[in-house]
């Protein structure tokens, strides 16, 4: 077997695959991707709610969500061979109190700062948008050009359509440690012992990017954290915009299928097994589903969306987030190990982003300039305070 | 119309239950009150429960113990009903669920 | 470690089964093509079939196709149905309501 | 908020849970039962049949009557049974959340047992998806709790006990059974099961399998053809039969999602995914246990063994019963276990061609391929023996665990001995005298009495009769072979009734001399 590479990518979830893709697209096919689950997409990239969004974004993030709905989401079904569902009829971010809508507003003129085009609505237009919502909510921010599409079937496509166009996948290879040549990135070590060597590597593995990044001398700032999604039966078409809150208690969308997916943090109460006994202290990284997790995020839901109270909840399931520490991922070359890439730390948010991010990180390893400019979210953010 | 057990060798006598009546797809017909729905739509020569959304096929009882979900209908305007392990009851309406919804 | 393109060269191009329109998921109404199709493009596992596809996430979660899925997963692969790995499991065993899973832990039981 | 607190939490009012209960709450284990069937039981409460094993494993008792036994047993000993209460979640902490009516309710408990039993597999094939297609457990769960016939003539699929079981009580609740095929070349089940279908008609198609489901709306019609080398229908052996319901009984797998769900170490195995577990049902996770079929797909009557055993480990574990006791109970449950799983059929013997019993004899291969024994294979076995007057004839041609019709006979003239998978022999010295308990308590209604020359040149064979209408003295009729044929024109002479007969009745019909080992079933004419 071929160990070698010219680029490789340590994970396999839809940033990754995104950017195995758009390498391959390019004609730098020798990429081999590894997968530390059986199954690609394990991660954050088939445990999200879906959204497309540009709104709710920090600024620094906003300039590649856009370009991404801009050029790349609109043709991508086509372009993968795979319908990703695509759906581009909004976002409504929802608040039900004064202090809510203080948030909202300051996201939204944020946003506007930049170009994007987001608004405040009041109820009344609240409801003409989706009349299923509660009397509860009082106003929302409201950006017509965000959306939602399918993230399981996305990954699933780039990582099919890269397949096709000659990138190796290994899955079951669960990294362990990176190693340096002559000061430059060079082999990835897998726990079991193989080692793989490329000229680039793109460290795209979550929250574990972290251990492996720390073993050629690099600290990501990220945590771990557990949020929840589910799904309900197939409703009848309501609605086709993306919801959100301005509390995070939930977020989602009705699928093309006809089932409502959410993600949702909240119910998340220290349970016994967070507790670490070494120091009776309880660690968040350890948090697990509890038996009222599931409870809290349908609790969340119905406050907002009192329609779906009937709707069955057919499955739950649950993931990591790889949140860092100002809320916005890592994103770029990392000037000390030449020739690592960070892809990791999306906090939750980095499946409307995958596309461009992918199309960004191919323009790394060739060295062009990307799209748009993300030197702020390079790793060096951290250096000066730490 | 599928017969009903009056006198079974081994279980004897069915006991006698209450009759009452519901609407199935606008017409009213009778069963016993408790009793699943989907054995007194069989009862009444109903096979048919719903047509699903993809290939618009027609489906009914096939594991009669709710896990399969395959006999779900419409019963007073909530869809996905169970009709196999739904007790009933008297005046319930009860309608051909075509994908999700009661008509096409 | 598990090299999918190995994997792909192995099993060789999808030929046309007399078959393939046989429905295997009822609730999603999946057939066996699609998942023969599928493997052939790299969907190697129930989970990634699942999404890809989804068989196994409809009303019933799989209860009734699993078996199937598994066994044309197995045969297309060239493995046993064993070291298929199942698919995972969760809460709520059985489809349920919104407002029963919202209600709970709000009331006390006497 | 509350959540609610047991020393054990069973999931499951089966077999398996039940025991397991009825055995900590003798202890004084409070323990709760929750199962999301609106009866208990699981399926025994659908199992209308005799069961088989010997006294210890209530056998020749209905598997309905066990299931209510079983409950009066739990609400004896103060276990409480919640029906209409579906787990939807078990957490590695020993939590349940179970849903109640129109709540979610939270209940710990220091065990949690798992008997979830099995659900059905499937088969797939052109038209399964229609309304008519149904699984054999909807079949017996419409007849026998709902009473309401599941079609008017049935096609079954499955030769194993499930499928032949049923296909009886098809015709018991009054359907017509056109057919019994299945794709393995040989009888899957026991071989009494087959021959008491067999016998009533119902032709056996081994090595066929369902080619499709014809109807447009329903099921109107079934083609099913012959099964080559390769699982292939061989071309030109298509036939068809106009059924309104065609019954799917291949197999069971153990439903352990539950205990996946609750991270308990998980084997994948070709009897389906089954938590890893010691004997008396303890998994990887302290103070999580499974019983029953859910570890292992077996009978009803080793589910409940294991349920107790289950049941007296936790017992124990919680300290209700000391490591003594319990090692006690334990062999004493082992070896009733160990009977059970002997014989053609244990464990270790499934899917192994066995060409001779434990005597020596060879098995009828008309029974494995036809369902019924030949009328020149029947006089090898050690039940079947030609004496003065009358006397049993015992079908009894494959070494099960099963020895009720050894009690039954008041006068000794029955032997199984000491090992009760023996094939039953007939001891000539003993006299008979025609009570007919014999007849009425095997399980596998394989008893017959034969009395020659009551009358110039014709005797008369008693049979066991579980159909509807009975037949009145002196109504004339046919003698149906084995193989369900017709073999001569007859007459009821006699018909017992008893509440000793359990829903056996006896018909004693008058035939030919010659035909006294032949025929083996009576029809109206």
């Amino acid at each position: 077997m071929n160990n070698t590479a010219d680029v490789i990518i340590i994970g396999g979830g839809v940033n990754g695959c995104a950017a195995a893709y758009y390498l391959a697209k390019r004609g730098v096919r020798d990429v081999i991707v590894l997968e530390a689950a059986k199954s690609i997409g394990h991660g954050g990239s088939s445990r999200n709610g879906g959204g497309v969004r540009q709104s709710g974004r920090d600024v620094r993030e906003l300039p590649y969500a856009m370009y991404g709905i801009q050029y790349m989401w609109p043709t991508l079904s086509e372009e993968l061979g795979v319908d990703v569902e695509y759906t581009q009829k909004g976002n409504l971010r929802m608040g039900k109190t004064e202090e809510h809508i203080k948030k909202l507003q300051t996201l939204a003129s944020n946003a506007r700062a930049v170009g994007l085009d987001v608004k405040m609505i009041d109820k009344k237009e609240v409801k003409e948008i989706c009349p299923y919502l509660s009397d509860e909510v009082i106003g929302a921010s409201w950006c017509p050009t965000d959306g939602h599409a399918n993230p399981l079937t996305t990954t699933l496509g780039y990582y099919k359509r890269a397949l096709e166009l000659g990138v190796r996948f290994f899955t079951e290879a669960s990294v362990k440690e990176l190693k340096k040549v002559k000061g430059k990135i060079r082999k990835v070590i897998l726990a079991d012992g193989t080692v793989f060597e490329g000229e680039t590597v793109i460290l795209a593995a979550g929250y574990e990017s972290r251990a492996i990044a720390r073993t050629v001398g690099i600290d990501i700032p990220m945590m771990r954290l557990i949020d929840e999604a589910l799904v309900t039966e197939m409703q009848p078409p309501m609605t086709d915009v993306m919801f959100g809150c301005a509390t995070a208690d939930f977020y989602g969308h009705q699928t093309v299928h006809g089932s409502f997916v959410f993600g949702s943090d909240s119910g998340w109460e220290p349970t016994d097994e967070m507790i670490d006994p070494s120091n009776n202290c309880v660690d968040p990284s350890k948090l697990i589903t509890n038996a009222f997790t599931l409870s809290a995020s349908c609790r969340a839901i119905q406050d907002y969306i009192p329609a779906l109270t009937d709707a069955k909840i057919v499955r739950s399931w649950c993931g990591w987030l790889d949140e860092s520490f100002d809320g916005v991922p890592f994103l770029g070359p990392v000037d000390e190990v030449p020739g690592l890439i960070l892809a990791c730390g999306f906090t939750g948010h980095g499946f409307g982003t995958a596309p461009s991010v992918g199309l960004m990180l191919s323009q790394m390893v060739v060295g062009e300039p990307t799209v748009v400019d993300i030197s702020a979210l390079s790793y060096n953010r951290f250096l000066p305070v730490r | 119309m599928m017969e009903r057990i009056a006198n079974h060798p081994i279980l004897g006598e069915t006991p006698k239950r209450e009759k009452i009546t519901f609407i199935y797809d606008g017409k009213e017909y009778e069963g016993y009150k408790g009793e699943p729905i989907a054995t007194a739509l069989k009862a009444n020569g109903v096979m048919t429960h719903r047509y699903t959304a993809r290939t618009h096929e027609p489906r009914g009882v096939f594991c009669a113990i709710g896990r399969c979900t395959d006999c779900v209908m419409i019963v007073d305007g909530k869809p996905n009903i169970r009709t196999c392990i739904t007790p009933l009851e008297q005046g319930m309406v009860i309608e051909t669920q075509y994908g999700v919804t009661a008509q096409q | 470690m598990f090299d999918i393109q190995e994997k792909l060269k192995e099993i060789g191009p999808y030929i046309e089964e007399a078959d393939d329109d046989l429905l295997v998921c009822r609730c999603e109404e999946v057939t066996k093509g699609e998942i023969r199709r599928a493997l052939h493009q790299g969907i190697f596992t129930i989970e990634e079939m699942r999404r890809y596809l989804r068989s196994g996430m409809g009303l019933c979660q799989g209860q009734t196709c699993g078996k199937l899925v598994k066994g044309i997963i197995a045969k297309e692969l060239h493995v046993s149905p064993v070291d298929v790995y199942p698919a995972s499991s969760r809460a709520p065993m059985r489809p349920t309501e919104m407002r029963i899973l919202a209600e709970d832990g709000g009331v006390c039981h006497e | 908020m509350k959540i609610e607190r047991y020393d054990m939490i069973v999931v499951g009012a089966g077999p398996a849970g039940l025991s397991a209960a009825i055995e900590a709450a003798k202890q004084g284990l409070k323990t709760i039962v929750f199962d999301e069937n609106e009866r208990p039981g699981g399926q025994l409460f659908k199992q209308i049949h005799k069961f088989f094993g010997s006294k210890e494993h209530k056998a020749k008792v209905r598997g309905f009557k066990i299931g209510e036994e079983l409950l009066e047993e739990a609400h004896r000993y103060g276990v409480e049974v919640i029906l209409n209460a579906t787990v939807i979640g078990l957490y590695p902490q020993k939590e349940v959340t179970v849903k109640i009516g129109e709540e979610l309710r939270h209940y710990k408990g220091d065990a949690v047992l798992v008997a979830t039993g099995a659900s059905e597999n499937m088969v797939n094939f052109e038209g399964w998806t229609l309304p008519g297609v149904i699984g054999a457990g909807a079949a017996q769960t419409m007849m026998n709790l709902h009473h309401i016939k599941p079609g008017k003539k049935v096609l079954m699929l499955g030769s194993g006990n499930v499928g032949l079981v049923v296909s009886f009580q098809l015709m018991q609740a009054g359907c017509e059974v056109v057919a019994l095929a299945d794709a393995a070349p040989r009888v899957g089940g026991y071989g009494v099961h087959a021959a008491k279908v067999a016998r009533c008609g119902v032709p056996f198609y081994l090595s066929h399998t369902i080619v499709k489901a014809e109807g447009t709306d329903h099921v109107t019609g079934v083609v099913i053809g012959q099964v080559g080398a390769d699982w292939n229908i061989i071309p030109g052996t298509e036939k068809h039969f106009d059924v309104d319901t065609i019954c799917l009984a291949v197999g069971l797998s153990p439903m352990a999602q539950l205990l996946k769900q609750a991270e308990v170490q998980m084997a994948d195995t070709k009897g389906g995914y089954v938590p890893v577990c010691t004997k008396d049902g303890a998994t990887s996770v302290p103070g999580i246990y499974a019983a029953g079929d859910v570890s292992g797909i077996e009978e009803a009557s080793s589910a409940m063994i294991e349920g107790r055993m289950s049941g007296a480990a936790i017992a124990c574990y919680l300290g209700y019963m000391s490591e003594g006791e319990k090692n006690a109970r334990m062999k004493e449950l082992e070896a009733q276990l160990d009977t059970l799983r002997q014989g053609m059929f244990a464990p270790k013997n499934r899917g192994k061609l066995v060409e001779k019993t434990d005597e020596g004899i060879a098995v009828s291969m008309n029974l494995l391929e036809n369902g019924f024994v030949a009328d020149d294979e029947i006089e090898r076995y050690p039940g079947v023996t030609h004496q003065k007057g009358i006397h049993p004839v015992i079908e009894c041609t494959q070494n099960i665990p099963c020895n009720p019709c050894q009690d039954a006979c008041p006068k000794g003239c029955i032997r199984i001995g000491k090992n009760i998978t023996s094939l039953p022999a007939v001891e000539g010295k003993k006299e008979c005298v025609g009570c007919g308990m014999c007849v009425a308590s095997c399980s596998g209604q394989a008893i017959f009495l034969v009395k020659e020359d009551v009358e110039p040149g014709f005797g008369e064979v008693t049979l066991p009769y579980e159909f509807l209408p009975v037949p009145e003295v002196g109504e004339r009729g046919l003698a149906l072979g084995r193989d369900g044929r017709e073999v001569c024109s007859c007459e009821v002479t006699k018909v017992s009734k008893a509440p000793a007969f359990d829903y056996t009745n006896l018909l004693t019909i008058k035939v030919p001399n010659e035909m006294l080992m032949t025929a083996r079933f009576y029809k109206k004419a």
